[in-house]
């Protein structure tokens, strides 16, 4: 996955992720990149971001990337700790989350996600392991942040079960560009650099809206590797 | 409440054709207990559980299961459940049936179960496909008529978590992540914990969470019991582990082998642990 | 979030007319922001509070309230509120509409503001003749066909409750008994937390309970700002003062003479305390 | 209140419902007297003995009584503290409290309780401190233990108000005398030492049933008035 310029793909949408978190936003965060993005915006612009897991940690502040949501760093660096039902209830129906990340084995033109079944439910090809906290996160937050891989069989034009609603979708990053919500239908606004429009076409399986300002996106600085960095290898495996 | 060995607790406490909840998110999973539910064969019970990871994905390998009640099944941070899925997509070693929900109502749901409420409430399961999937109603405000949710409360049968304390009278202490245990344990008919230690008078500790020994049934010591979760302040999350269940339970061969070596053919959670040394020193 | 003085926190936060939930269980009654209340005339407020006790007793003698929301009126320990009587028996200073609740009923509104939803559920308010005094609805299960009570939430315009400590940025810690102040607080549309210290950093404790700074809009420091209620390891509760209350409060003339003295004529919490400490001296 | 043998009226009362506590049992506590029949119990023939107190203090153990169910004591003598939500919500209505003491301004013959107005609710002659956790404490413990000095004001026909039912009370210790229900009503089964019946008639705002197998209470021991008089030393005022 690696690229020109020295940086992967995945990297890339966490640095391109991690961008649109302004600083003190509340993120309800998942593990994987949605983790890699919320805590490298906290350690380059956004230090007053809030990470929220939904193991109950609210405000946690991990070294090195967590490998699942309820690891003890969490715990033991976070301003509060809550139960489950508590962090459900009162946090995130609460309404005091800005920001959800999720991702998803499938999306469509109107940022539905699938997390739950490839192929009919009852008899699935392959049972993915379902929704999680992520149709509450989709409609409980203001603000919707899906980070996905661009493929075909990723971003279909028919769902094959709808696990949550893209209502609050508000920009989906992937390993080639961004999609934001255009009068309701997800449209490219953004390539990676060295990205072209039809490599992204092809990588959709639906018939895919561009933006007429269409613009590039900037590759991850110096300073945003280096942190990126030092996240994964303190951290991932 | 009584400290018994573990062995004699799941013997007692846990039936044939039970609805059971192992809880523990992420954190204090209470992989001792299911390995005992697995050496004593116990079968077609409902498993419920928010998160269906390694802990389920070997009592339904082990064809204990008839049903599971979930929100999550994962190995999280690593892939697929392998004997879940395989259960589910093939009916191996048996058919699966499920309940599916999300996090918020299954949280929802055991909070109402140790409220002794017949439901909970909650803003959720608003369009999509699952509420069509699963056990929701929809409820309406009696005085904004906004219209809400409502699931059934979970009332388990037997409630099994793990915990790093408990004293000698019986009463319990965790702290770290506490996930939903204590609603876990409060609204099941009746629960085991599982300990790391028992200690002569608890220590209050920032974050922890007292259950009482009137609302356990059995406290059992089981070090390490735990494991490959962690119990906070005593061991960490065994990683490895869960990288490396990817493989073994990949293969159906596989997974019985490593079950029959380290489960069925070890009494307890210290022989679990000598035999995963065994394997290690091994290599 | 802003740490700033009692004062103004009351006077850009409290507006008049406002539904105020002043909370704290027996424990970390934010007297001093009654008393700023008072000092600053507030009118017209709908005061809820589980225990209305000397707090309330305060600011409904005072003519600041207009209707009281509530589940136990009582001076604790010793007998009546008189001024809250006297409003009720007698319309003075001005008539008070009461809305009655159970403690449950009180405990689930709040629950249910907090978590966002229009109303919460309880078995409760059967029979009596409670049901019919109060806004309560019946809700049936749509599983099992129970009918439950439905309590609408609590969504008070200001919560205010009294904590141990604040950190620098603003976060909040109370422990001890912690009653149903943060439910008050993430109920409430905005909300003040008055502190007996501001430190560096929050040192979790047992039993803590923090609210994060960016769920609270004012943190004002104010020592002392309990009496004479009590924060659990700073001071004690003042058991001689809720038995003075009852003979100052009986008379209308005493109680506007010690108001007048001890509130009204002080700034702040500071000199609350030191004209209490001049008048025992002058005894 | 002082009576023949040395004790008062109040330190019978305390005394008897002591005595009605099974060691073991949990025991949701209110103020005052049925806060020193507890503790006295668990002074004394019950020391397992778990005490409720609704500010969330599970298991409290006092050396002292309290003045208020708050009092910082509860908290650090207690097994658990929780929240009074949560102390609603998953203890009391729970099911798991075995006992509730409760007290009233007025009870009818039923057991059912009046704490909330005496005259009409709303012009009331005196406004009482209103119903708090009695109504749930009433129907969700499975006994309730009633405390109540004898009188024809507080013994009446009709409530002035209901608070709460007498559908689980099990037993009203009293000044003069122990009632219990018989067939749906209340009915004296025991006079203290030195009460006569006429007395507890004449004490009563209804037409009073007798037990025929009336007993007469044991006086409180040397060892109950001894532990009574260190609670109440230490702590009362």
């Amino acid at each position: 996955m690696s690229r020109d310029g020295g940086y992967t793909a995945d990297e890339m949408m966490a640095v391109e992720a991690a961008r649109r978190l302004r600083d003190g936003a509340v993120c309800f965060v998942g593990i994987g990149l949605p983790s890699l993005a919320a805590n490298l915006a906290r350690r380059t612009h956004a230090p007053g971001c809030v990470l929220v897991y939904e193991s109950g940690t609210i405000g946690a502040k991990p070294s090195m990337l967590p490998l699942s949501i309820g690891d003890g760093e969490l715990a033991e660096t976070a301003d509060a700790v809550v139960s489950v039902p508590e962090m459900f209830a009162y946090w995130l129906q609460g309404g005091r989350i800005d920001v959800g990340f999720l991702g998803a084995a499938q999306i469509d033109r109107h940022g539905n996600l699938n997390s739950t079944v490839i192929g009919p439910y009852e008899a699935p090809a392959v049972r993915l392991p379902g929704g999680g906290g992520a149709p509450e996160i989709a409609l409980g937050v203001r603000d919707v942040f899906v980070m996905l891989r661009h493929s075909p069989r990723a971003f279909v034009s028919r769902l094959d079960f709808t696990t949550s609603l893209g209502d609050n979708v508000r920009v989906v990053v992937t390993d080639l560009g961004l999609l934001e919500p255009v009068d309701g239908e997800l449209t490219l606004v953004a390539v990676h650099p060295g990205v072209s429009v039809e490599q992204v076409r092809a990588a959709t399986g639906w018939d895919l809206r561009i933006a007429c300002d269409l613009r590039e996106t900037e590759p991850p600085t110096q300073a945003e590797l280096e942190a990126l960095r030092a996240l994964r290898t303190k951290g991932a495996r | 409440m009584a400290i018994v060995p573990l062995s004699e607790a799941v013997r007692e406490l846990v039936r044939d054709g039970d609805v059971v909840a192992l809880e523990g998110f992420t954190h204090l999973i209470p992989h001792a207990a299911g390995h005992e539910i697995v050496r004593q064969r116990k079968r077609d019970l409902t498993l419920v559980r928010m998160t269906p990871d390694v802990v389920y994905d070997q009592l339904i390998g082990m064809g204990c299961a008839r049903k599971l009640v979930f929100s999550w099944g994962g190995n999280p941070g690593v892939g697929s459940l392998h004997r879940l899925r395989d259960a589910v997509e093939h009916g191996w070693p048996a058919p699966l049936e499920l309940e599916e929900h999300s996090h918020a109502g299954m949280a929802a749901a055991y909070a109402a179960g140790a409220a002794h409420l017949p439901f909970g409430v909650l803003r959720g399961y608003r369009g999509g496909d699952l509420p069509a999937r699963t056990r929701v109603a929809r409820i309406a405000c009696p005085f904004t008529g906004e219209e809400l949710a409502a699931v059934p409360a979970h009332r388990p049968d037997v409630g099994i978590v793990h915990a790093q304390q408990a004293d000698r009278r019986g009463n319990v202490q965790l702290w770290g992540i506490v996930g939903v245990q204590k609603e876990a344990v409060l609204a099941s008919a009746r629960s085991i914990v599982t300990v790391e230690e028992i200690v002569d008078e608890l220590e209050p500790r920032p974050g922890g969470v007292v259950l009482p020994a009137w609302v356990v049934d059995a406290v059992c010591l089981a070090p390490g019991g735990a494991h490959p979760s962690y119990a906070h302040g005593f061991y960490e999350r065994d990683n490895d582990f869960y990288l490396a269940w990817d493989a073994i339970s990949r293969d159906r061969d596989r997974f019985r082998a490593w079950m029959q070596r380290h489960v069925l053919d070890t009494a307890d959670v210290a022989e679990y642990h000598a035999s995963l040394a065994a394997e290690a020193a091994a290599v």
